[in-house]
C-alpha cells in the first residue's frame, strides 16, 4: 500500500471519529432529532472496506451507519445536514440518521430495520451480475442482525449464485444491551459460513490495515464471479448504543482493554512508526478534517428546514 | 383480437416485455423450467429467456423480495413471484419496510420499480394458509400500487403498466382465474392504473366488485336484471390508484352501493371503499352501502364450510335486494 | 386510587398476573435486565421473576412469535414484547397465519392464549420504519384480538384481560403515553374487551378515536366546548371485538361523525369504522363522515414534516367545523 | 430393541404406506378435496423419530404430514375424515390433508407454510423447560424448509436455551421441481447444526433402525438438557410433489436407484433376515393393516360433511 493511501485511510478514519464527535455534541445542544447510534470505535471496518471500493461498487448500511456513509465517500455536509432534518440533506430531511443514501456514489442507503440489507445487498449483487459489470456489493451488518432469518436466506442466495458480495459482519459484541454470548453459542460468526458454503473469516476489526487486506481479498473473490465471503470484524462501540444508554451492561474492564486499542490510535502510532509518516504531516490532515467538519456542521445548522408541506412528496414514482 | 386465457395473458406481457427491456426478469420459487410456475403463469420462458432472467429461488420469501428491491434500486426491473399470497406474510417487511418506504425515506433518490404477482383468493380446497386476499394489507401502505386484473385484456394491460412503472406494485392474480378466457388486442397495449371500469352498466344500484368477484358480481347482475333491477357493475382494476371519480360518479347516478370483495370484511377492500364514500359521496346515498365480503374467519378446508365462507352470487343479490 | 404512569401500569399487570399465574412469562428482545426494554417497560422484572420468566431473545421476531405460539399451545401464556410496532411485520406469518389460525384449522382443540405486546405510533422523530401504527393490519386477521389502550387505567385493566383470556392479543401501545399519569384502584381490576368508554359527553358530533389521539380529541373537544360545540369523545379500547352498539348510540344521538386514528388513512382503522356506520347507521347521520389520519406517505425523519403528517387537535377541530 | 418393538415399527410404516395408498386412490375418485402430499417412501423417518417418543412428547408437522400423524399415534379413521373434509376429522372438516392435529396425543398441528413449524417446536420446547418435564419435541421439516429465515432463527433459539428439540430435516432432493442442489452449496444439510453450536447427524432416511438410533441418541441428550439436535434423514418421496405432479424434473435412474431401496421392503428384508421374524406373522400383520385402513375409508366415507355454518365456529376461544 502507498503511502497516499495509508494517509487518505487515516484522514477518512479521523473524519468519521470527528464527524461522530460533532454529532454527539450537536445532539447534547438537542439540534439532533430522534435517537442517534455513533460509530465510533468501529472506523477501522467501514474504512478498510470501502477503501478497496470503487465508487460505483455498491455498499448497504444499517441504523449504525454515519461511518459507511462517510468511509464510502458520501459529503460530510449533506450527511449532517440529514441527521439534523434539514432540507440539504441527502434525503432532503426524510430519512434522518437512520436512512441515510447517497445512490450517486453507490451508498445505497441504510435501514433500520436490523437485518434487512442482507437481502438488499445480495439483490443488488445479482444485479451486478445480470447486467455483467465487475462491481461489488459490501454489506455492512451487526452481531445482533446474524441471527435474523434474511442472514441466513440471503447469504444462501448469494452463495448459490455466486453474487459479488461482502458480507461484512461488525462484531461489537452487544445487540443494545445483549451480548453476543448470550444469543448464540459460537464465538466466531464467521464460521456460520461454513453453513453456505462460502469462505468465512474473523478478523481484528480495530486494526484497519487486517480488515483492508481480508476485504481485498474478498472483493477479488467477487470481482472474480467466485462468489461472497462472510467478514466478521471484531469491533466495540465506545459510546452505548444510542442517544441515552449509558451502557452500564459493559464490564469496565471489557471497555477499558477495548478503548485502549483504539482502531484510529493504534492506526495513527502504526503510520508514524512503521509508516514512515511524519506527525506533522498527521496534524496537518487533522486540522483540515477539523476544519472540514466545522464547514458541515456550519452547513447544516444554517440550512433550512423542509417546508412542511414536502412531506407529501417522494412517495411515487414520477410516472403517475 | 384473439381468446386467450388470464394465466396466457399474463404470460405473454412477461415475455413480451421482457423481449423488449433486458432489464427486466423473473425470480420465484419453482417459476423455472422445472415446475414453471404453481399455476404455469411462467410456462416456457425459461426455455424462451434462459434461467438466469427466469430464476428458480430457493424456499426464501423475504430474500426473494429483499433481492429484487436491491435489484430494483441498482437499474433493473424484476418481477417477483409468490407462489401464495398468504406466503407474503413472510416477506412483509421488504414489501412495506423497505420496497414501499425506500423511495421516500431516501427523499425521491431512486425509483424502485418492482412487481410482486402473487395469487389470492379461496375456491380450491387448499385451506386456511393458501386461500387467503390480503389486499387490503397493500393498500393501507403508501408507496405500493395494487392492481388486481378480473379479465385477461386486463391481466395483460395491467402487468405492462406495472413493469414499465417505477413504483413497486402488488398484482394480486386470482386463482380460479387463471383458467378462465377473454378477448386482447393482437397489438401492444396497455391498462393504465387508475381507471375503472363499468363492466356493466344500470341506474339502480352500483356493484363494487374486485378480481373474481367481478364474474360472481355480473351474474348477479344478469339475475337481478330479470327481476327489473339495473345493476352497474364497477370493477376498480387498482386500488392503490383509485379510480374515486368513477365510484362517486356512479354511486351519483345509482344513489346505492354494494361492495364486494374476497378477504375477510372486518378493515378489508370493502371497509376502504365504504368509507370513501361515506365520507365524500354520502348525500348520493339512498340507502345504506353494503358489504359483501368473507365473513371474520380463516378460510375453511371442506367445500360446503368454504363455499359458506365465500361470497357469491346469491349473497350478492341478497345484498341488493336489502337496499332495493 | 393511585396516580402511576402508562408505563407502569402496564409493568404492575406483567407483575401481578407473573405473580398469580406461573405459566405467565416475558420473552423479547431487550427486555431482561441489561436493558429493561427499550421503554422500560419490563423495568426490574428480571430481577424479581428470574431471568428464564423475563426472558431475552435473539433479534428473530419471526422465531420468537412463533415460538411465543408453541409455548401457548403448551399449556404456557406467553407475553411477547415485539420493540417496535414496524417489526410485527418480521413476525407476520406466525401472527397471522399461525397464532391467529390454529385454533381455527385444529377445529377448536386449542387455545393459543398469547399477547404480542408492541408500541405503534409516530411523534419522536425515528422515522419511516419505527413510527408506523398497524393495528389495521391486525383487525383484519381473524382469530386475533386488538386492544389499544389509551390510558394507564385501562392499560393495566386490559392487559390483564389480554393475559386471562385463551386468544393471541395483539396489545398496541403508543410510545407518547408511557409517561402520562392516570388513576387506577389499589386492587385487582380488569378492563373488559368490547366495551368502549365514552371519554367525554356530547350531543353534536361524535368523535371516536384511539389510543393516543383520545387526549388529541379530548383537547379538540375542550376547544370546540369554548364555540359551543358539544362534542362527545369515544374511546374504543379494543378495536376487536368492537363495541359497534355504543358506536352507534352515539352516532345516533349526535347525527355526526369524525373518526381520528393514527396509521395510514387508506385501508386503515378509520376506514373500518365509517364503513360500519356507513353500513348499519347511515340514517342517523347528518352530514358525511370525516377521517383523520395520516396521509398516505410514511412517516417522515424530520420534526416539521412529521408535524405536518401526525393527526392532531387542529385537524380534528377542522374535520369537525366542516360537518358542523 | 426387542421383537415387538421392531413388529411394531414394521407395522406403523405398514399403515402409512397403506394409508397414503388409499388417500391416492380416493384422490383418483374425487373424494379428497384440495391437494395432497403423499408421505409415501419417507416412511422410515417419521415411524423411526416417533417410535423414540412418548405419548407425552410433541410432535411439529408440515404439508406432507399424514406419516408423521399415523407414527405418532393418530387414529386412522379420525385421519382419514379429516383429509376428506368430514365432520367427524381431526379438526372437523377444517383443516384438512394440510393441517390435522390431535393435541390429545401431543400432534401439536401440522403448517403448510413451509418452515413455519421450526419456531412452534422451538416454543414447545420452551414451554417443557419451563413447566419442568422432561417432554421431547421433534419437529419435522423438508430440505426446501431449511433455507428459510425461521430454521436458522428457531435452531439458533433453541441451541442457545438448550431446548430439547429433535430438528428432523427430511431431505428428500426436492422441495417441488427444486433440485437440493439448486438451492444451497452443501451436500449435508445437517453440517449448518455447527452455524448453532450443536451436533447435526445425517443418516439414511430410508433404514428406519439407523433413523431410530440417531433419534434416540437426540431424544436422551434432549431429555437430559443437553439441547436441541439437527437429524438430516435423507430420503426420497415416492410420488410427485402433490396432486397433479409427474415429478419428471427427477432423472428415471435417480427414481429407479431410490426405489430400489424402498424403506419398506429393506425393512421387511431384514425383520425376515436377521430379525428373525417369520413371513406369516408379517403377512397376518399385513392383513391387520388392510383391514383397519379399510375400515378408516368407510368411517371417512360414510361421514357427514359439517354443516356449512359450522364455518363460524372455532375463531375464537371460549372466553369471549
Ligand atoms: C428487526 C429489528 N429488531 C429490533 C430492532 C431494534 N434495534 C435497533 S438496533 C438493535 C441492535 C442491533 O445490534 P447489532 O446488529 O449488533 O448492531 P449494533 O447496534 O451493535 O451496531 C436493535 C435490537 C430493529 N431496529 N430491527
Ligand atoms: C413459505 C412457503 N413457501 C412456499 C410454499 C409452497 N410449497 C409448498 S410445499 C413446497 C416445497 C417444500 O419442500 P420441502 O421443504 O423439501 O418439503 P417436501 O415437500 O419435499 O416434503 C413449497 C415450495 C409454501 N407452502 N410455504
Ligand atoms: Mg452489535
Ligand atoms: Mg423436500
Amino acid at each position: 500500500m502507498d503511502k497516499a493511501k495509508m494517509v487518505k485511510i487515516y484522514r477518512k478514519m479521523l473524519e468519521i471519529r470527528f464527524f461522530e464527535e460533532k454529532v454527539f455534541e450537536l445532539y447534547g445542544q438537542n439540534l439532533v432529532p430522534g435517537t442517534i447510534h455513533l460509530y465510533a470505535g468501529q472506523e477501522a471496518v467501514a474504512v478498510g472496506v470501502c477503501e478497496n471500493l470503487r465508487e460505483d461498487d455498491y455498499i448497504v448500511s444499517t441504523h449504525r451507519g454515519h461511518g459507511h456513509c462517510i468511509a464510502k465517500g458520501a459529503k460530510l455536509d449533506k450527511t449532517m445536514a440529514e441527521i439534523l432534518g434539514k432540507k440539504t440533506g441527502y434525503c432532503k430531511g426524510k430519512g434522518g440518521s437512520m436512512h441515510i443514501a447517497d445512490f450517486s456514489i453507490g451508498m445505497l442507503g441504510a435501514t433500520a430495520v436490523v437485518g434487512a440489507g442482507l437481502p438488499i445487498a445480495t439483490g443488488a449483487g445479482l444485479s451486478i451480475k445480470l447486467r455483467g459489470t465487475d462491481q461489488v456489493v459490501a454489506c455492512f451488518f451487526g452481531d445482533g442482525a446474524s441471527n435474523q432469518g434474511t442472514f441466513h436466506e440471503a447469504i444462501n442466495i448469494a452463495a448459490i449464485w455466486k453474487l459479488p458480495v461482502l458480507f461484512v459482519c461488525e462484531n461489537n459484541l452487544y445487540a443494545m444491551g445483549t451480548c453476543q454470548t448470550q444469543v448464540m453459542l459460537l464465538k466466531d460468526i464467521a464460521k456460520r459460513a461454513s453453513a453456505y458454503g462460502i469462505p468465512g473469516v474473523s478478523v481484528n476489526g480495530n486494526n484497519v490495515l487486517d480488515i483492508f487486506e481480508v476485504a481485498q481479498e474478498a472483493g477479488k473473490r467477487a470481482r472474480n464471479h467466485e462468489g461472497p465471503t462472510l467478514i466478521e470484524c471484531k469491533t466495540y462501540r465506545h459510546k452505548g448504543h444510542s442517544r441515552f444508554d449509558p451502557a452500564t451492561y459493559r464490564p469496565k474492564e471489557e471497555v477499558k482493554a477495548w478503548l485502549e486499542q483504539d482502531p484510529l490510535h493504534q492506526f495513527k502510532k502504526w503510520l508514524l512508526e512503521a509508516g514512515n509518516v511524519e506527525t506533522t504531516y498527521l496534524d496537518q490532515i487533522e486540522k483540515q478534517v477539523i476544519t472540514a467538519i466545522e464547514s458541515a456542521v456550519k452547513f447544516a445548522k444554517d440550512s433550512p428546514y423542509p417546508d412542511p408541506h414536502e412531506a407529501l412528496e417522494d412517495v411515487h414514482a414520477e410516472w403517475r | 383480437m384473439r381468446e386467450i386465457t388470464y394465466r396466457d395473458a399474463l404470460r405473454e406481457a412477461l415475455s413480451e416485455e421482457m423481449q423488449k427491456d433486458e432489464t427486466v426478469f423473473l425470480l420465484g420459487e419453482d417459476i423455472g423450467r422445472c415446475w414453471e410456475g404453481a399455476f404455469k403463469v411462467t410456462k416456457g420462458l425459461a426455455e424462451k429467456f434462459g434461467d438466469e432472467r427466469v430464476r428458480d429461488t430457493p424456499i426464501s420469501e423475504s430474500a426473494i423480495v429483499g433481492a429484487a428491491v436491491g435489484a430494483a434500486i441498482t437499474g433493473m426491473h424484476p418481477i417477483v413471484e409468490i407462489m401464495f399470497g398468504d406466503l407474503t406474510t413472510l416477506a412483509m417487511d421488504q414489501i412495506a419496510n423497505q420496497a414501499a418506504k425506500i423511495r421516500y425515506m431516501f427523499g425521491g433518490q431512486v425509483e424502485v420499480p418492482l412487481v410482486v404477482r402473487t395469487p389470492f383468493g379461496g375456491g380450491v380446497n387448499i385451506a386456511a394458509h393458501h386461500s387467503q386476499s390480503l389486499e387490503a394489507w397493500f393498500m393501507h401502505i403508501p408507496g405500493l400500487l395494487v392492481a388486481l386484473p378480473s379479465t385477461p385484456y386486463d391481466a395483460k394491460g395491467l402487468l405492462k403498466t406495472a413493469i414499465r412503472g417505477g413504483d413497486p406494485v402488488m398484482f394480486c392474480e386470482h386463482k380460479l382465474l387463471y383458467p378462465i378466457k377473454g378477448l386482447i388486442p393482437d397489438e401492444d397495449y396497455t391498462v393504465p392504473f387508475g381507471v375503472a371500469e363499468v363492466r356493466s352498466e344500470g341506474k339502480d344500484v352500483t356493484i363494487f366488485a374486485t378480481s373474481f368477484m367481478i364474474h360472481k358480481a355480473l351474474e348477479a347482475a344478469r339475475m337481478l336484471k330479470k327481476e327489473g333491477v339495473s345493476v352497474e357493475v364497477m370493477d376498480p382494476r387498482t386500488l392503490v390508484p383509485l379510480d374515486k371519480a368513477k365510484l362517486i360518479s356512479s354511486v351519483q347516478k345509482t344513489g346505492r352501493l354494494v361492495i364486494v370483495s374476497e378477504g375477510c370484511k372486518t378493515a378489508g377492500v370493502t371497509a376502504e371503499i365504504a368509507a370513501v364514500v361515506a365520507e365524500e359521496a354520502i348525500d348520493y346515498l339512498d340507502a345504506p352501502i353494503k358489504r359483501v365480503a368473507e365473513p371474520d374467519t380463516p378460510i375453511p378446508f371442506s367445500p360446503p364450510l368454504e363455499r359458506y365462507v365465500l361470497p357469491n352470487e346469491k349473497r350478492i343479490i341478497k345484498a341488493v335486494r336489502e337496499i332495493i
